[in-house]
């Protein structure tokens, strides 16, 4: 009885596939002579925004004012899509950003940490009217809910909240002796993303703090759209990608800094 | 068995390779799954996915330019292409059961009608078992294909009614390449693609341990 | 209570720092807890931490060098020292609620003498809770200071035997900085470290909600 | 009654620190005019092994052939302790790295994704004698298992296993119709890396697929030891950190690529 599957003692063959592939791709070229293949690159915002529809659930990267794609929720706020669910670490400050969302109406539920941040004042005038949803999670439990989803992980235990107010109807449990509660994946349909540079493959990198919730709400849509810095023009130095191109939908050159 | 004419791995691989479309992503398994790479269609742009931290995985490198920490999963020396990234495990892995990756194409032991796919243990208890990722490309890919000989060296039945070795994942394999045909699963069971040249449906199933639906 | 001898928020600040240990990996909450950064005697070198992706925060930057997407979790212009790194959310609160940072140093609404600590939410329902990192840091890191004035403007306690407001974290603070005094939380409640200069303990008591132990 | 804890909305107070702090922490230098005071450099991979105690839970980067710390294996092997469990993908491949470990019989317990790689012969003669017992995680699970100790979660729900022998005696229940495990952290009292650059804060970067579990070992154990091709001067590029010093305990050069 073979222990071993058949063809897995055999790579020999291997050296075959190198004939072919040497040829086929060479290397630091694209691939075959036709255009090349994939390309994640859309020229408007306003069409990478385009799959974004009414009820769906958005992810909106960024920390305070720095990493939030400015330029995709603005043409979100164009498209006048409503019934919206956003989780976002933040629900906007003055007049820009998600606020613009919250003013317009196109809100319905908000999922973030948190909604306090001064000058969030769209954000509270829909609160109070209870115009809006509001769900809040403790900040690694919302990073870790968005990473189960993009790792296809049903949950987590967590010690986070255990016997505070946001525990209360989740299912608790002691483990190694310690209280922990258990949290689901939050997957959505949509991520709004906020990069520096950005290659045709969808790879990404982020500048300094401006990386925060972008690479993991990157892995946890069903489609992710991006807006970045600079578009460049050949491939990015594989060490150097912090979110490789698979987790993403489309990418838009986007040059304003806030 | 003297009226079966069986495909080499090459051949098979080949015949898998026109099913991968452009611009996919795909992880191929150890060895003859790794095959299929290098007869993937001329003008296509696919990003192959090797589990320890590779997406974009180019072919051997030339004498003399090899990187002895650039491997594959097989523990091969490979390149990169252009767009390729390299990424730590526990990301490689959210990238497999996340359902990111598009295909994945895995060696198996057994395959049976309803899907069940067996390739890391056998009722063999002397050696240690080994599952390396299989069990979590077969939860998170969604289209998994399966590509073996149709029958053991010893003539053993390896596509069956339901497998009797240690399962990698239940109903989780969406079509079988062999040397003998190209099969689909489906909610009947085994559902002919096609036959490999010179072969009949009668023989084929004979050496088939389920019913082939034509 | 004219007889209370009250530090300014500064000085409060500046007690604190002294326990900051050389070496340390520190992250700082928002507000007066982000004033201690200012305050580490000279010599020691301290990692600060900060939730939104940097470990190794600097000062404010000189005008006309400011990186407006360089911020700290107060959203506040910063910079990087030596050894600095950038990471991020899910790889930050893995250092916090992982056990890898040594000290967090937290404003607070109220603090209880078995260690409780209020900080996210009040009574009051108007207005939405705001949780942000808080519950994380405090599971996480294993040694929690509390910063904050030991009475409220109104003359409201604080320091008391059991939180009225909802619950940050459990038996979690191990010291409490006031503009007062310096109190540990025991299993025997809170047990007087030290008092601001011109203070007496019974004075101190006389605007704290639970006893404190000499 | 102030709905913000005393102090948040007095950010005035931050231009004393910075006052103060600039002077302290000139941008670009070493802090204070004393000794370097964060330093996790040390000379040798002896004294760099020497905290691991008998009977230690052991994690060792690598995958294959690459990103093997085998300058502090050699190291654990001279040391001769004993007992140990080792968590690594493999068990080892002909007569260096894990194996050696195997050979000299300083190894109670694997816990480990594949130990049945060509040459393994060492793994497989102690597992045959029944010297050394096996637990063979499914290898996405053993990687999550070890994020999950150095993230602070107890555990956490994977569709990967369900149904077969390796969920067999495991808590599983349906999520989002799909059957799912209950895997739980894995903990290390110590983790050997191997990284291409670091620097005295203990940051590491890696080169290539030498990468693979050495990110996510690095935390998960009490205290991480590394061996760097490179020790650089001065800090790293904060950009360019993959693991950042937090969770590193010491850094020895070591220059040997396999």
């Amino acid at each position: 009885m073979a222990l071993v599957p058949e063809g897995y003692t055999d790579i020999a063959g291997f050296a075959l596939m190198v004939a072919v592939a040497t040829i086929a791709m060479p290397c630091g070229e694209p691939i075959g002579k036709g255009p090349r293949m994939i390309d994640k690159r859309v020229a408007t915002l306003a069409e990478a925004i385009a799959p974004v529809e009414e009820g769906a659930v958005v992810m909106i990267g960024g920390f305070g004012t720095s990493g939030i794609p400015f330029g995709l929720i603005d043409a979100l706020a164009s498209s006048g899509v409503g019934g919206l669910t956003i989780v976002s670490n933040n629900a906007g400050a003055g007049e820009e950003g998600i606020s613009v969302l919250l003013r317009n109406g196109q809100v319905a539920r908000v999922i973030c940490s948190y909604p306090r941040t001064p000058g969030s004042i769209w954000f509270e005038r829909r609160y109070a009217a209870g115009e809006v949803e509001l769900e809040v999670v403790p900040q690694g439990t919302l990073a870790e809910r968005i990473r189960a989803a993009g790792a296809g992980l049903g949950g987590f235990f967590t010690p986070t909240g255990y016997g505070t107010k946001l525990a209360e109807g989740k299912e608790t449990r002691q483990i190694d002796g310690r209280g922990q509660v258990l949290e689901m994946a939050l997957h959505a349909d949509i991520a709004l993303i906020r990069a520096e540079e950005a290659d045709r493959w969808g790879n990404l990198s982020f500048h300094a703090t401006a990386r925060n919730f972008n690479p993991v709400m990157a892995t946890a849509a069903k489609h992710t759209i991006v807006e970045a810095r600079r578009v460049l023009d050949g491939p990015m130095d594989p060490a150097a990608v912090i979110t490789p191109g698979i987790f993403v939908g489309s990418v838009t050159e986007y040059g304003v800094r806030p | 068995m003297n009226d079966l004419h069986r495909l080499s791995d090459n051949d098979v691989a080949r015949r898998l390779a026109q099913d991968i479309p452009d611009g996919a992503y795909v992880n191929l398994g150890i060895g003859m799954p790794n095959k299929v790479a290098g007869f993937v269609p001329e003008g296509r742009e696919v990003m192959f996915h090797s589990e320890n931290g590779l997406l974009g995985v180019g072919p051997t490198p030339a004498p003399g330019t090899e990187d002895p920490e650039l491997i594959d999963a097989s523990k091969q020396l490979v390149t990169t292409i252009p767009g390729a990234s390299f990424f730590e495990h526990s990301t490689s892995f959210a990238m497999m059961r996340g359902g990111h990756i598009d295909i994945a194409v895995l060696g198996a032991y057994q395959v049976a009608e309803n899907g069940e796919l067996a390739n890391w243990a056998t009722l063999d208890d002397k050696h240690p078992p080994a599952v390396g990722g299989a069990m979590d490309l077969v939860v998170g890919v969604p289209t998994i294909y399966a590509i073996m000989r149709h029958t053991g060296r010893d003539g053993s039945i390896k596509l069956m009614e339901r497998c009797s070795y240690p399962l990698t994942g239940l109903g989780v394999v969406s079509r079988v390449y062999t040397d003998l045909c190209v099969l689909d699963v489906t909610s009947e069971g085994f559902r002919l693609v096609e036959l490999a040249p010179g072969n009949t449906l009668g023989a084929v199933q004979a050496v088939t341990g389920a019913k082939i639906h034509a």
